[in-house]
């Protein structure tokens, strides 16, 4: 019923030099055609609270543009864990509430998707990983952002900002895009200060206010003065940041007002394409299976400044971000090595910002980290 | 477990308890302005309203019979367990090192020896609990709330690193086990078979105390330790074997999740059910059969508990407070045993 | 500027982990310590613990006095504990199986009414600069102490010396060691139960405001990892003693604190197992100190959980 | 210290649910009298005084103190009163010290109690005593004896000027009775006491009392000054016309093989302490073996390690000549039973049935099984028809729960289990404690049967009487040892009671 063959390459060899939603926007003529809207209920389904200052809200945020669609109802259900019980609750959203799009937000529902959405295949799954395959159900959708992008910029600005030399990234779990993540705020900071290092502590837990606390004060004992935090919310970890009198980045949503001293800038989502799919499905029209993008695609953001960073600094990371938008810059480019000495790119050796085979496969920090992913190599 | 006037005497309670629940509830619920009579309707809707609620309920059940065993086949020896939660997630480890271990073997085989695995490694893990407390008198609720904590913690450290599947790019997961080892629906349903198991458990566990010398001895330990004692019975041996049979229980469990639901073990496997269980096993009041229905009552509560969210906006957590106030007024009403004259007079 | 350390580093960041991480474990320590003199076991205080922090960040947020956040904390923390003596105050109903209802309808009822309290920001109780003489960083951080912390200190020290020097601690022991003891003397075993074991909750609902208020100072869902639960345990561990209840509640600071600490100096390998240290050392304690054939030092001898 | 007051106690009811406990029942209490309540066990004895003393609230009557009637709502208002209670378990808290114990009590406690201060009263108050403690010492490690003298020093020392005993002689050996039951005599007779004794023993009644009641079946049926009554008057009273079995005679003739065996058994007891020390006996086949103790000399513990409740320590224990491990195979070959007082706690499950109370020795053999696993319930409950009709057992039926039984038929439920299988071996700790007499008197007389009928028994009791009526030989246990030994022919009560106190 859709025409579902767009894959990446196309979306992007189509959307071509436009930039971001206007690129989206010509590929998705429903929207601009004003086809009949079906009416539609749209399910989101969060792992958390969904004003958790975090990730979730992030969810919210673009839950809430999403129920302002024509003929969009909206339905949420929170603190669904990654079990059969989202199974069930998608099944529920289908059965009990006529959902007829839902949003599964948390990555590790996939394959619960994949296992609903051959059954269902009048309804679109779309999920906030970017794991979509060829043979996948063409009515489940991946998309997600990188988030390595901003991060790098966080990292500009970290560089320009610490003082020590050291600085620190708090991750949870042991995943890719942690590891991404952290590598692109480290290049970011030694992109300024090429001899700063980088605490790399994980936490283990998605959301453990206590562990992240502790982590925080150990690294500031430590001599780190701006810290990152790769967990659901970062808001115990900025606000204890922030009452040493250190600097830090936000990472999912605007955290800026949590740290009014130290506060720099911070990594966030935009899924607000959410919408775009929405519309395709009430419209008929078409959709990508998987969508990934940068600031090219507009598909992540920069927090607002706060007063920690000097103008020059500012213009500095908007000119990277620009890079990132007009593909200038790249974030892993040779030379590069890990933090063991390993090559892992020689001089020249360019990795495009939309190899996603490549940065699902990295399992390696970059030189000037301290700390070790645990992969296996 | 005795006579119908025994019986009527438990229904007649618990279903005070019940009504009195619903009461506090529908107080909770019109606090926030809705109408209790409503959600009343949508907790009935949602659990057992259509064959696909039922289904969700029973879906929900499954793991929680098998952990509530957990708790009230050592309590019914006088032990007080509450280490569900960790039998489960050793139960998944260990059923994912045999699947991947007998990765060549005929798949009905391998989910024996799966299941066999999971249970065995439950059952040795809350079997330790009850050495500890027999040998060396630790007391149980305390050693299996611990290591609740170690097993979680074991399992989050296999699965990111010793066992972990590198491919996997989800979330730490250990390896998984091969699809044809997976256990389905029961047929013509969106049911798995967990609840087949779940269902057994509770039966066979019945049976054993019940009609076995073996149950009537753990009665007599449950009821009065000096007694059993001056019997003669071999104490050390009941404990250590209700511990076992109750954390196999929940062993089997964590092979459920394994081979049923995931395919493999993750931080997904301690999600509660091991939690949930003891309120199962109260609120049966140990008793293996009892154990079954309540368990599908609190999996009703579950399931309803997304339809409560989405048409009322009532939090998640509410269907947590229902299962509290449950729980508080079940335990009240336990007073109210043996002072009903009705229940005392001869048949 | 800041100096490093090293290894010296490693041992004031446990410091002043285990200080800035213990105080949830003092009280609720002394709060179930309290209860089980009496002869009561309230294992729901992982219930009260995270109620205590909802009410009082919500309380904080909406008067913007942190304090008063902290009194309705233990005021929310002594109604649960109320709760718990009246249905423990009935007939035949085990303690224990109460205490883990109250778990479960505690942690409810606050991630219920909390779910508006997540995103704000709520005043936060100020902290006292013991370190203030020193010249490094690290130690002012670490003797960078709150209120609520030194009030459990000397809460601790009181008491200790109450049970021994007063009427109230008399009794609750009294009641605690031998029921009959006390009906003889006319006392109420159940109000002094009731009594116990609501000042029990109060103080382990004061534990929960500091970690909403204080450190690390957030309300959400998981901000307690199981303090709460972990009472039980620490209370056993210090053998019914106040002042041991905050030498143990350093210990568990410490342990908690150790993981994070060597993170952070590179050490980076199995955090997980690192964060179960404080259950396999108090697993470990417990096995040693057991004896299968008499009861422990130390416990009230009506304690359910003692027989 | 002021004269104690005058007390009328005026038609005193209490009604439990359909039992009338207490039937009317008025009684005055001459200021510096010793006066005895005298009756069997449910006679209303203790209604009676837990209404004086606020526990009860009775449904009617009242009580005049001096002349004035007063609502006793509560304990402590009767402790204003200046009534004060002597149980017969111990109201004393065994972590605190005796000081603390003392201490507690007090009507004025301030919140904050000075110890130096109090200290120094105590102090005081004890050089004018008859007796002293140590009372620095927590009260776990004191002696029955002394725990008894400091219960009543506390209650001296809080100023109660009407002293409740109940049971006093329970715990204390006879010379310790005499002499307590002296000084408060002689304290009496000062007016600065009033005593009441709570008995069943006339023995004591018509040593120390002056003025009696007997109370039966909640109703006073008698009493009046002690020199006035003799004994056959009180047991009438205390009896009536209740159709009481008679004893079982004794068989007379040589006892048999040695049945059971003891040597060099040490126990440790719930707080560390050594509780039994090197016992060495042996108990023959048709030969009753008595141990007088007052409780907690280690009676328990040893009753604990035979009965298999308890692991002892060292030493050997030996049945039919054999080795014997109390395990359920060694109790079933051996033949060894056990019967102890307070049998809900001890011997029996009260939420199980009685069928299955009954069932417990033999369940798991194969009349009672199908296949030596499956538990046939049928034959079960055809077991308990034949045993609860043989040994006259008053329950609702074999399906009603044990804690549904008074005591006396808990007890004989015990028995008929216990005795049902011809044991060689019987072991009985207080089986009369706290029944009445009929109970008491049955269920002496089977113990007599079973030792006629070939069985060894060895009989702990804190009731010497019981002993002396039973026992063939008596020894009695101190401190955890057995210190003197004696036939039944040349038992003497008074000697017995001096090693019940020390080593003399």
């Amino acid at each position: 019923m859709n025409e579902s063959s767009l894959t990446r390459r196309q979306v992007l060899r189509a959307s071509g030099g436009l930039t971001g939603a206007a690129a989206l926007s010509a590929l998705l003529p429903g929207l601009e055609a004003r086809a009949a809207a079906k009416p539609m209920t749209v399910g989101f389904i969060y792992v958390g609270p969904k004003n958790d200052y975090g990730w979730n809200q992030a969810h919210a945020v673009a839950a809430r543009k999403i129920a302002q669609l024509e003929g969009v109802k909206l339905i949420e259900q929170e603190n669904v864990p990654e079990t059969i019980e989202v199974e069930k609750v998608m099944e529920g959203m289908i059965r009990q509430d006529g959902a007829g799009v839902i949003f599964p937000t948390s990555f590790g529902y996939w394959p619960h998707i994949l296992k609903l959405a051959r059954k269902y295949p009048d309804v679109l799954f779309v999920h906030i990983g970017a794991l979509w395959k060829e043979g996948d159900p063409k009515n489940t959708i991946g998309y997600r952002g990188y988030m390595e992008e901003p991060h790098y910029l966080c990292g500009v600005a970290a560089g320009h900002a610490s003082k020590t030399g050291k600085i620190g990234f708090i991750g949870s779990k042991p995943v890719y895009f942690i590891f991404n993540n952290a590598n692109g705020f480290i290049l970011g900071a030694r992109s300024v200060n090429p001899s700063l290092t980088c605490h790399v502590v994980l936490t283990g837990d998605w959301n453990n206010p206590v562990r992240e606390a502790e982590v925080t004060q150990s690294l500031i004992d430590q001599g780190v003065d701006v810290i990152v935090a790769n967990v659901d919310s970062a808001k115990v970890v900025i606000e204890n940041a922030e009452r040493r009198g250190i600097m830090s980045c936000g990472y999912h949503t605007d955290l800026s007002e949590l740290a009014p001293k130290g506060f720099l800038t911070g990594a966030e989502w935009n899924w607000a394409a959410g919408a775009q799919f929405v519309k395709a499905w009430q419209t008929g029209g078409p959709y990508p299976n998987l969508l990934r993008g940068g600031f090219r695609l507009d598909m992540v953001a920069l927090s607002p400044f706060g007063r920690a960073v000097p103008e020059t600094v500012r213009a500095t990371i908007l000119k990277s971000r620009q890079a990132f938008t007009d593909d200038s810059l790249k974030l892993y480019r040779g030379p590069l090595k890990d933090n063991e000495g390993n090559v892992v790119l020689t001089a020249g050796q360019v990795i495009a910002n939309d190899d996603n085979k490549f940065k699902l496969a990295v399992n390696f920090l970059v030189e000037g980290a301290i700390g070790k992913t645990g992969l296996k190599k | 477990m005795a006579s119908w006037k025994s019986w009527a005497e438990t229904a007649t309670i618990s279903a005070a308890a019940l009504l009195a629940t619903l009461a506090l509830f529908g107080g909770f619920v019109a606090l926030r302005g809705l109408r209790p009579l409503d959600v009343y309707a949508a907790l009935f809707t949602g659990a057992f309203g259509s064959w696909f609620a039922i289904e969700e309920t029973l879906t929900q059940s499954a793991p929680l019979m098998l952990t509530a065993l957990c708790t009230a086949l050592p309590a019914r020896a006088g032990l007080l367990v509450i280490g569900g939660e960790g039998a489960l997630v050793v139960g998944g480890l260990a059923t994912v090192l045999a699947g991947v271990l007998l990765v060549d073997a005929p798949a009905p085989l391998a989910v024996i020896a799966m299941g066999a695995a999971g249970a065995l490694a439950g059952g040795a893990w809350i079997g330790a609990a009850g050495a500890l407390r027999h040998r060396r008198g630790v007391n149980e609720t305390i050693s299996t709330l611990l290591l609740n904590y170690i097993a979680i913690a074991v399992m989050n450290h296999l699965v990111t690193g010793p066992i972990r599947d590198y491919a996997q790019v989800l979330k730490p997961a250990s390896w998984s086990i091969a699809e044809g080892f997976r256990i389905g629906d029961i047929p013509g349903t969106g049911i798995h078979w967990g609840l087949a198991v779940g269902v057994a458990a509770a039966l066979l566990a019945y049976g054993l105390m019940r009609h076995t010398t073996f149950g009537f001895a753990v009665d007599i330990l449950g009821g009065n330790v000096r007694a059993a004692r001056m019997a003669g019975l071999p104490i050390g041996r009941m404990i250590l074997t209700t511990c076992f049979m109750g954390g196999a229980a929940a062993g089997l469990a964590g092979t459920i999740e394994v081979a049923a639901v995931h395919g493999f073990a993750s931080s997904s496997l301690a999600v509660g059910y091991g939690y949930t269980g003891i309120l199962a096993a109260f609120l049966a009041r140990q008793h293996p059969l009892a154990v079954a229905v309540v368990a599908i009552l609190l999996g009703g509560i579950s399931a309803s508990g997304g339809l409560l969210q989405r048409r009322f906006g009532l939090p998640d957590a509410a269907t947590l407070v229902l299962r509290g106030l449950l729980f508080v007024a079940v335990l009240a009403a336990s007073t109210l045993y043996g002072r009903g004259r009705v229940f005392r007079r001869a048949a | 500027m800041v100096t490093d350390l090293g290894g010296w580093g490693v041992l004031i960041a446990v410091v002043g982990g285990a200080i800035r991480v213990s105080t949830p474990y003092l009280y609720v320590s002394l709060g179930e310590t309290l209860t089980e003199k009496s002869g009561r076991v309230n294992l729901g205080l992982e219930g009260t613990l995270v109620m205590g922090a909802m009410s009082a960040y919500a309380v904080a947020y909406l008067t913007g006095s942190p304090w008063l956040g902290v009194l309705v904390a233990g005021c929310a923390g002594a109604g649960l504990g109320l709760l718990h003596a009246a249905v423990c105050n009935l007939p035949r109903v085990n303690d224990v199986a109460v205490g883990i209802a109250l778990f479960l309808l505690g942690t409810g009822l606050a991630f219920s009414l909390g779910k508006p309290f997540i995103q704000p920001v709520a005043p936060r109780l100020p902290s006292v600069a013991l370190g203030a003489w020193s010249a490094y960083p690290q130690i002012r951080a670490a003797l960078e102490i709150n209120a609520l912390f030194v009030a459990g200190v000397v809460l601790a020290a009181l008491m200790r010396w109450a049970l021994a020097h007063t009427r109230w601690g008399l009794i609750v022991r009294t009641v605690g060691d031998n029921e009959d003891a006390a009906r003889a003397l006319g006392r109420s075993v159940d109000l002094v139960r009731t009594l116990s074991t609501a000042v029990g909750g109060f103080l382990a609902g004061l534990g929960g405001s500091f970690l909403s208020l204080y450190y690390p100072g957030t309300w959400n869902e998981a901000l307690s990892s199981g303090q709460g639960l972990m009472a039980i345990a620490l209370v056993i561990f210090a053998r019914w003693n106040p002042v041991r209840c905050f030498w143990v509640s350093l210990l568990f600071g410490g342990a908690t604190a150790l993981g994070p600490a060597l993170q952070s100096v590179g050490f980076t390998s199995n955090y997980y197992l690192y964060g179960a240290a404080p259950y396999v050392l108090t697993l470990v304690l417990l096995v040693w100190s057991s004896s299968p054939t008499r009861v422990l030092a130390g416990a009230p001898s009506e304690l359910s959980i003692s027989r | 210290m002021s004269a104690p007051p005058r007390v009328e106690i005026v038609s005193m009811t209490k009604r439990f649910g359909d039992l009338l406990a207490l039937d009317d029942v008025s009684l005055r209490l001459e200021p510096g009298t010793v006066h005895a309540i005298l009756g069997e066990n449910g006679a209303g004895k203790s209604t009676l005084v837990k209404c004086v003393m606020g526990y009860h609230r009775p449904d009617a009557g009242r009580v005049v103190v001096d002349g004035r009637a007063q609502a006793i709502t509560s304990p402590r208002r009767a402790h204003q009163l200046g009534f004060g209670m002597v149980y017969q378990h111990f109201t004393l808290v065994p972590s605190m010290t005796g000081a603390e114990n003392l201490v507690l009590g007090a009507a004025g406690l301030p919140a904050i109690i000075d110890w130096d201060a109090e200290r120094a009263t105590i102090e005081r108050f004890q050089r004018r005593m008859p007796f002293q403690i140590d009372l620095d010492r927590p009260v776990s490690a004191l002696a029955a004896g002394e725990k008894q003298k400091l219960e009543l020093l506390k209650q001296l020392f809080l100023g109660r000027r009407i002293l409740v005993l109940d049971e006093p002689t329970t715990v204390l050996t006879p010379d310790e009775a005499d002499q307590i039951l002296g000084v408060l005599g002689e304290m009496a007779r000062e007016n600065l006491l009033t005593v009441v004794i709570i008995t069943h023993k006339l023995r004591e009644v018509l040593a120390f009392a002056r003025e009696v009641t007997v109370l039966r079946g909640g109703r006073r049926v008698g009493g009046g000054r002690a020199q006035d009554l003799d004994r056959d008057s009180l047991v009438r009273m205390m009896i009536g016309t209740a159709d009481i079995p008679e004893p079982a005679a004794r068989d007379v003739g040589p006892p048999g093989s040695v049945a059971l065996g003891i040597e060099a058994l040490r126990v440790v007891g719930d707080t560390g302490i050594t509780a039994v020390r090197d016992v060495t006996l042996e108990v023959r086949a048709r030969e009753i073996v008595g141990v007088a103790g007052v409780s907690g000399n280690g009676q328990r513990e040893l009753v604990e390690v035979l009965a298999g409740q308890r692991q002892p320590e060292s030493g050997v224990i030996r049945a039919g000549g054999a080795r014997y491990r109390p395990t359920r195979g060694a109790m079933r070959r051996h033949k060894v039973f056990v019967v102890m007082e307070e049998p809900l706690r001890n011997t029996c499950v009260p939420g199980m049935s009685v069928a299955e109370n009954l069932a417990f020795r033999n369940f798991d053999e194969p009349r009672n099984t199908v296949g030596g696993v499956l538990l046939s319930r049928r034959a079960i409950r055809r077991q308990a028809l034949e045993r609860i009709d043989r040994y006259r057992i008053r329950t609702e039926g074999p399906d009603a729960r044990l804690e549904t039984l008074s005591g006396g038929n808990v007890q004989r439920t015990v028995l008929a289990r216990e005795l049902s299988e011809d044991p060689a071996v019987l072991i009985a700790q207080n089986p009369c404690a706290g029944l009445d007499w009929a109970a008491t008197t049955e269920i002496r007389s089977r113990i007599v049967t079973a030792r006629n009928a070939g069985a060894g028994v060895l009989l702990l009791s804190e009731d010497l009487d019981e002993l002396l009526e039973l026992a063939d030989r008596i020894m009695v246990m101190l401190e955890g040892r057995l210190v003197y030994e004696t036939p039944r022919e040349t038992a003497d009560a008074h000697i017995i009671g001096r090693y019940m106190a020390s080593h003399a």
